[in-house]
């Protein structure tokens, strides 16, 4: 069980999803939906790079295998790249990524990703919603050994 | 060209009011070297009343004649009625969604096997022949005649959905006329509604929208029009007497199809393409034909068409 | 018309007519290009983009009970010429689909020449002028309406006394009796 | 490292939905943290001073605010750091106000949230280092691509301040589409007579180089150090010798050509000025229309001109010039129209654009001022205009509106009524957008002093009738269908970006959006600026514009254009991508992917090695995600930075 | 054989021209080849080509960059050669390449399977391969193994056992397979629970020799390999099911859309784990989406380092 679930109370145990987001344009949409107060579920945690051609598909792996039940990376719309290509090649990328997450026995639902611009809050309320249903419509995901479990947190929320 | 077979379906007016655009088509495509298959024991479409009432019904009735016409083997399904084009066509776009095409196959209990095309026969003759290769095969040009290509507004629109010629300035027919000799009006009120099926319980909506495209048809020295629809046809030329007391002007306007018109360019004989079924008479715009006889070949003696 | 209360719109109404066509109607700006190009709009009573905006109001009874959704000729001006892509006679033949399911008269005569031409099918398997005709006579008690007509139709030998009937009548008329049962199962368009 | 964490109330904004206590509480726990506490307004100025005190209180080599979104705020707390005697990179922020506190309800899963961010920020800034900006030597002359209005204003601002100034046109003359307008809105005065002084100023400035007739061939270098090749067009004329005289044109056999300059009204000559104003006033041969290019016995130009000017033999030139900064003030072009077939799609001779009107409106234009149906000359009485053509029409791929027909709109009404006193104007529109100083009052003038009918609503169809044109609308206040016979109809066709807009974009590297407008550095805070470095816009290559905002953002562009170049040596982005040469293998996959063409192949001992150019160098890090070994990190992004964050949250 | 010996005369041709020249010649054992590196004519006379020349010789090449090498390859050593070439590591005018028609290798794993009851596969007296068949003597008895039955799963499903492209060829070209991707259709019928168990179960005989990453020819970090550098610093050095499966994820990755599938790491790993399922995985991905195998063409740039605007294979997430 995790911490979140001891101090909310009621609502349904967090699970541990990870956003890539680029800069200029999903981080400003994630923005742009605080500023709109439009309200989302608590279980992402926005990790900020310049752009989603940064992202490293190994980012996804790694956080996949270690202990993450869901990630999500959204960058800027195609052809409206703050960097003109940087999501094109992300996109090939992130694809093959997600082709090669059955074959290791990860559901590849636990990886989207998408794209957002600054000016679409209501679009990420959409996508963290709708993605951390998803999630935890898939449960919290199976550990490898050596991996780190998610005790840790109750110690330092105290 | 090509040597393929297409399932036809002449639909109802076409064993009623329009049995001379039925006719005239087969013999101008039998002339032109296309191949068509009736689709055995075929229904009616359900034409604007079944897709008034519901659109899985109308769909049904349309997946009905391509089951029938499964039996042939083809896929490609031509009609020259336009209506029966639209039904058809909407039947097989809208079952793309599978909950459509589900109700659809609970309605007619046989699902289709393949996957369909539908097309006019005016767009099988443009792309196919196309008026290039009917040039060529032109026997009796019909020079000297001036017309209004008339299409109706359900052959090519939408754009998005039909996928042929222009929604706006459709110019297939004119094109192919013009290789027949004819000359071609640049007639603006092309894509027009006549009224269609209101003709029955709404007479006078018929009058005052197909009265529009006569009356405007006439201002431009029209010798006739050309159409490629039977309700068209219907309305404008079974329906001019009551038009012209109904909009006071005084027009006699022959209503070809333009299967008729390719027909006499191409030399078929008069009880291929009946003529004599034009309820207003087409012999005034007939005698304007200029005929050009080569040099070398002496006049044919006149009056070959039995009165 | 009656001043509309607009918190009161039948949002449902406006739902269902979204997922029968397939159409978003909030994406209609109200330029009034359908009504601009509509051939039949002098038959209306209220014009296409009127009819548009009442849909968007959820003004359900006023639009199912006009004459503007009867009185369409499918002629597809609208729909060509919409800026915004609506299939707007797509829309008002699922008006007129919702309009007969309640019961709404609509233009009389249009709904009895079309049920009049759908029963001519069921029987025959293939649409009988003629026999349509009387038919649709018999229902609209137009007894004398295009009286003048049937001369020149006899002339010219384009009505056929006798239908044609067809081998698969009774499965075309298996069609319409399947429709008739599975009415209030579907809406008669995309689920 | 010694961490300071500060955690923002931001009022209530933060603290009412997040345990801000707990926060600070927690955080003075984590690794290298030696200080934490909270604080009502971190960016107000009292707020900053604590941070400034506690890094010198506490020695602190390092700092963590968490409040706000770092698009907001990151700046701001960069400098309250660097004030502090810190690099400005030692700084890191968690966003708890717009992705937690703003966003969630309850109180107990914000907090959680929140720590774990002060947690990722915390183990990132453990590694960062600090970065310092490079300084490199900046070209104090500017481009300006594009001689209409925005980029004369911005040539003449520029080289008033003392800079020098080079302006590229494409055209034979400098101008724009305002040379081609008639009159203005909305105080109605002539558009040459305003333009034209700032055009004859433009050529006689000493510090501004004109190149009309010319293109940009490439663009290679970077910020305060661009290199530019400018294609000057062979004009089969020597500009040298050319006095403007004007013979040519009037000897020249070939008349019958597509003018241009006056939309295709009228004709113009094989060798041509496109308008007795011109600058430069000279002469360009066409060589498509000339029949000495069609192979023809001609050269009456080259027989007749007094000073042997003419040249058939003329090839293009190429001409590299260095500068420090471009402004890109490329304008729009008409969209296509054609596309509407209820309009006739073109086939109709009067049924025109409004540029078109302009030019028959003008004086100087090929009607000499006369408006008269292209189809017979005659003088029409009842014109219809009908706006929003290729403009909100998402059908056509136009969905924006283009902002000046509106107004333009009324401005030809009134100018109808002017020169034909018993015509009669329809206007048929969707919405009047009339917001500006004298706007609206203007669109009011045309209709009730100039008896201009306004019909709301969009026309369907325009065809035909005898030697009138039927337009059939919609007047959907009235809600009725309206019809009415046109001897002319104008069409206010909207704008997209300049056709070869895209070509260029690529050449500066700068975005560009689908109708082929350019991207602003940020919608509202960088309006002129591009998210290229050195590269500005003006005009209504951003987005259409009127006269007076195309103006303003000439002198915006050039104000951004002095500031960058005021100093002689520019300061580059430290956040670029470093290479470790020992771990590099030469293998060239960062070189292929890297959009700003940034690095290249160095040569080290013998070994192939990649080379940042840093001051090229946007900070995208695609290099870095694609080198397999890691050997190119993107500063302040690292691998290591990024992981220390992933593992942050997986990994305690 | 004719091939061998028409080999050899193209390599004693050849030896004039180049620095060096790569094939196989005697390996530990009689029924493996090793590499072999012939400098002069008299070394010529022990090379050997065949099933048990199993080494795919492309390895070598990044490190002979500036000198002139002359290569004999296998079907799957030409795609490696020729991938290096896309990617521009190696300089074509500095390799000259070698092809012949390949029979398939043979599996180490499959004949020791076979050999068991008997001995260890270095216990062989003689060992002859034939047309069809190997004939082993052991322990004064011969086995007769049909080559159909011991030869690698790679070889069963070869579309391209000529080289891809060579300067000589020696022999008739012999006809190729489709490959169908079996393997992974065999994964991929267990459930996705039971995928990860299998990883788990697999991963966990890891040793970290990184045998694996050695025999990729494509594996072009060499002595950086993100696997032992602290920056970055990817991986842990913690005995851990996790950081083994992520390195092999991390060279699957780095060799999407490169991989050729020679199928070296797998054959060179001690615990028989089977890791180039991974790469075979991200080679069906890339194939299906950019109809791209890698190897095919020294002239086609890798798909993940280019993008169409448009991405016409590419299904995103309607959300």
């Amino acid at each position: 069980m995790s911490v979140s679930s001891t101090v909310s109370g009621a609502a349904a145990p967090e699970l541990r999803i990870v956003g890539f987001l680029c800069n200029w344009c999903s981080y400003g949409g994630a923005d742009t939906a605080g500023v709109g107060r439009f309200i989302q579920p608590t279980d992402l945690r926005i990790i900020r790079l310049p752009c989603s051609g940064r992202t490293n598909p190994l980012f996804i792996a790694k956080a996949l295998l270690q202990g993450a039940d869901g990630v999500l990376v959204s960058g800027c719309h195609p052809r409206d790249c703050h960097y003109a290509e940087g999501n094109f090649y992300a996109r090939r990328r992130l694809e093959v990524f997600k082709q090669l997450l059955p074959v290791l026995g990860v559901d590849p639902r636990r990886f989207e990703y998408t794209w957002v611009s600054a000016s679409e809050g209501q679009r990420w309320q959409m996508v963290v919603s709708k993605f951390t249903e998803q999630i935890h419509s898939l449960g919290p995901a199976r550990r490898l050994p050596g991996a780190p479990e998610l005790e840790w947190l109750r110690e330092s929320a105290g | 060209m090509s040597a393929k077979t297409y399932a036809y379906y002449s639909g109802c007016s076409g064993s009623g009011t329009s049995k001379e655009y039925d006719l005239s088509t087969r013999a101008l495509c039998a002339a032109l070297g296309i191949t068509l298959a009736d689709v055995p024991d075929w229904s009616c479409c359900g034409s604007t009343p079944a897709h008034m009432v519901d659109h899985a019904l109308s769909a049904a009735l349309s997946a009905r004649n391509l089951a029938q016409s499964e039996q042939l083997g083809l896929d490609d399904f031509v009609t020259p009625c336009p209506s029966c084009l639209k039904n058809t066509h909407n039947a097989i776009e809208q079952m793309r969604d599978p909950g459509f095409r589900k109700e659809v196959d609970r309605l007619t209990m046989r699902p289709l096997a393949r996957k369909h095309r539908a097309f006019s026969v005016l767009q099988l003759i443009y792309e196919e022949v196309t008026p290039e290769g009917l040039a060529l095969k032109i026997k009796k040009p019909l020079h000297g005649l001036k017309l209004a290509a008339y299409y109706g507004c359900l052959l090519t629109r939408p754009g998005r959905s039909m996928r042929f010629d222009d929604e706006e300035n459709p110019v297939s027919m004119d094109r192919l006329l013009e290789a027949a000799g004819a000359g071609m009006l640049p007639f603006p009120l092309k894509v027009e509604c006549c009224g269609g099926s209101f003709g029955i319980p709404r007479g006078d909506v018929v009058a005052r929208l197909s009265g529009r495209i006569l009356e405007l048809a006439c201002s431009m020295g029209a010798d006739a029009l050309v159409v490629a629809c039977p309700l068209c046809q219907m309305n404008l030329d079974l329906r001019q007497k009551q038009i012209r007391s109904a909009v006071r002007l005084n027009f006699h306007l022959p209503v070809f199809y333009y299967t008729q018109l390719l027909g006499l360019a191409l030399g078929l004989p008069e009880d291929q393409i009946l003529l004599d079924k034009l309820v207003t008479d087409p012999k005034p715009a007939l005698a304007k034909i200029e005929i050009i006889r080569p040099p070398d070949v002496p006049a044919q003696p006149a009056k070959e068409v039995p009165a | 018309m009656e001043h509309v209360q607009l918190g009161r719109g039948d949002t449902d109404f406006i739902r269902a007519v979204e997922t029968e066509s397939g159409q978003k109607v909030s994406r209609c700006y109200q330029c009034g290009n359908c009504t601009a190009g509509c051939p039949m709009s002098f038959t209306y009573d209220f014009t296409v983009s009127r009819i548009m905006r009442l849909i968007q109001l959820g003004q359900k009874n006023t639009v199912l009970s006009s004459k503007a959704v009867w009185m369409c000729a499918s002629c597809e001006s609208c729909s060509t010429r919409c800026p915004n892509h609506i299939e707007v006679a797509r829309i008002l033949d699922v008006c007129r689909h919702m309009s007969r399911r309640a019961g709404f008269g609509g233009a009389r005569n249009v709904r009895l020449f079309a049920d009049a031409f759908l029963q001519s099918v069921r029987w025959h398997g293939q649409s009988h002028e003629l026999g349509l005709m009387a038919v649709y006579k018999l229902l609209s008690m137009r007894l004398f309406d295009d009286l003048t007509l049937a001369p020149d139709m006899l002339l010219k030998n384009k009505l056929p006394f006798k239908p044609h009937r067809i081998k698969g009548r009774d499965e075309v008329a298996g069609i319409f009796r399947r429709y008739a049962q599975g009415r209030g199962l579907h809406g008669g368009g995309k689920k | 490292m010694k961490i300071g964490v500060f955690i923002c109330h931001c009022g209530s904004n933060i603290a009412a939905t997040v345990d801000v206590k707990k926060v600070a509480e927690t955080a003075g726990r984590m690794a290298e943290v030696v200080y934490a506490t909270d604080a009502m307004y971190a960016c107000s100025e009292p707020g900053q001073q604590a941070i400034e005190e506690a890094v010198k209180k506490y020695a602190l080599s390092g700092v963590v605010v968490a409040s706000c979104s770092p698009r907001m705020h990151e700046a701001t707390f960069r400098r309250t750091v660097e004030r502090a005697g810190l690099n400005r990179y030692m700084f890191e922020m968690a966003n708890i106000r717009e992705h937690v506190s703003w966003i969630g309800r309850d109180q107990g899963p914000n907090t959680v949230k929140a720590i774990e961010l002060v947690r990722m920020a915390v183990e990132k800034l453990r590694l960062n280092r600090a970065l310092i900006p490079r300084k490199l030597p900046a070209t104090r002359r500017a481009l300006v691509i594009g001689g209409g209005v925005a980029g004369i204003q911005a040539s003449l601002d520029c080289a008033e301040a003392g800079l020098e100034v080079v302006l590229v046109e494409r055209e034979p003359s400098i101008g724009g589409k305002m040379s081609k307008l008639d009159k203005t809105f909305p105080t109605v005065d002539c558009s040459s007579c305003i333009l034209g002084p700032r055009m004859v100023d433009v050529a006689q400035h000493e510090r501004i180089t004109l190149y009309a007739y010319s293109e940009i061939e490439s663009v290679s270098g970077y910020v305060g150090n661009f290199e530019v090749v400018i294609r000057k067009k062979a004009a089969y004329v020597d500009w040298d010798k050319c006095t403007g005289c004007g013979l040519c044109i009037e000897k020249c056999p070939s008349k019958k050509n597509f003018d241009r300059f006056n939309e295709g009204l009228g004709s113009a000559a094989a060798i041509n000025i496109p308008f007795p104003q011109a600058i430069p006033k000279k002469a360009v041969i066409r060589a498509e229309d000339c029949r000495q290019f069609q192979g023809k016995k001609c050269g009456i130009c080259a027989k007749f001109c007094p000073t042997g000017a003419i040249n058939h033999e003329q090839q293009d030139e190429l001409v590299t010039i260095q500068v420090g900064a471009i402004v890109a003030a490329t304008g729009y072009d008409l969209a296509d129209w054609t596309v509407y077939g209820e309009y006739g799609a073109g086939r109709y001779a009067d049924v025109i654009t409004s540029l078109q009107y302009e030019r028959m409106l003008s004086a100087s234009g090929p009607f000499g001022g006369h408006i008269k149906r292209p189809s017979n000359g005659e003088e029409p009485k009842s014109v219809v205009f009908i706006q929003c053509v290729a403009s909100r029409d998402p059908s056509i791929g136009r969905p924006y509106c283009s902002g000046f027909c509106c107004m333009y709109t009324a401005k030809q009404a009134i100018m109808t009524r002017d020169h034909i006193p018993d015509s009669q104007s329809y206007v048929f529109y969707m919405d009047i957008r009339s917001p500006g100083k004298g706007y609206d009052e203007f669109t009011r003038r045309a209709q009730e002093e100039y008896g201009a009918q306004y019909v709301r609503g969009r026309v369907s169809q325009v065809y035909p009738r005898g030697n009138k044109l039927v337009v059939r609308g919609a007047d959907t206040l009235l809600g009725s269908q309206v019809e009415v016979e046109a001897d002319l109809v104008v069409l206010a066709v909207g704008g997209e970006g300049s056709r070869e807009a895209a070509g260029l974009a690529e050449k500066l590297r700068i975005s560009y959006d689908s109708f082929g407008f350019f991207l602003e550095g940020h919608p509202k805070l960088k309006p002129v600026e591009t998210n290229t470095a050195g590269v500005f816009l003006a005009g209504s290559c951003q987005g259409l514009k009127d006269i007076p905002f195309s103006v303003s953002q000439g002198s915006a562009a050039a104000a951004k254009t002095l500031a960058l170049l005021s100093r002689d040596m520019l300061e580059s982005d430290p956040q670029t991508a470093q290479v470790d040469i020992k771990r590099c293998i030469g293998c060239g996959k960062c070189i292929q992917v890297c959009p700003f063409q940034a690095i290249r192949e160095a040569d080290l001992r013998g070994q192939s090695k990649a080379e940042v150019l840093e001051a090229v160098c946007q900070g995208c890090g695609l290099c870095n995600a694609t080198c397999p070994q890691g050997a190119i990190q993107l500063s302040h992004f690292t691998d290591n930075q990024v992981l220390a964050e992933v593992e942050a949250l997986l990994c305690p | 054989m004719a091939v061998q010996e028409e080999l050899k005369k193209i390599i004693l041709g050849l030896l004039p021209q180049v620095d060096c020249v790569i094939g196989w010649g005697p390996g530990p054992d009689l029924l493996c080849a090793s590499p072999y590196f012939m400098r002069r004519p008299e070394e010529v006379d022990n090379f050997l080509a065949g099933p048990m020349a199993t080494q795919n010789t492309a390895l070598y090449l990044p490190e002979y960059k500036g000198k002139k090498v002359a290569l004999v390859v296998k079907g799957c050593d030409s795609r490696s050669v020729a991938q290096l070439l896309a990617e521009k590591l190696i300089a074509r005018e500095e390799v000259r390449i070698i092809g012949f028609p390949c029979a398939g290798v043979a599996d180490m794993g499959k004949i020791a399977a076979r050999l068991a009851p008997h001995g260890e596969p270095g216990e062989a007296e003689k060992a002859v391969y034939g047309e069809k068949e190997l004939r082993i003597t052991m322990a004064g008895r011969e086995l007769v193994l049909p080559l159909a039955e011991i030869k690698a799963d790679k070889c069963l499903r070869c579309a391209h056992p000529n080289a891809v492209f060579s300067d000589h060829f020696a022999g008739e070209k012999a006809a190729g397979n489709d490959d169908e991707f079996k393997d992974l259709a065999a994964l991929e019928t267990m459930s996705l629970e039971d995928r990860f168990s299998f990883w788990e179960k697999e991963m966990s005989r890891c040793v970290r020799c990184y045998a694996c990453r050695n025999a990729c020819p494509l594996c072009v970090c060499r002595d950086h390999c993100v696997a032992s550098s602290r920056d970055p610093h990817w991986l842990t050095q913690a005995d851990g099911v996790s950081d083994k499966l992520l390195f092999q994820v991390t060279h699957a990755l780095h060799l999407a859309g490169r991989c050729t599938g020679c199928g070296e790491c797998q054959r060179a790993c001690p615990a028989g784990i089977p890791v180039l399922l991974l790469k075979r995985a991200l080679s069906r991905a890339v194939e299906g989406l950019f109809g791209h195998s890698a190897g095919l063409d020294p002239e086609t740039r890798p798909p993940l380092l280019t993008f169409q605007v448009e991405e016409r294979t590419i299904k995103e997430k309607a959300w």
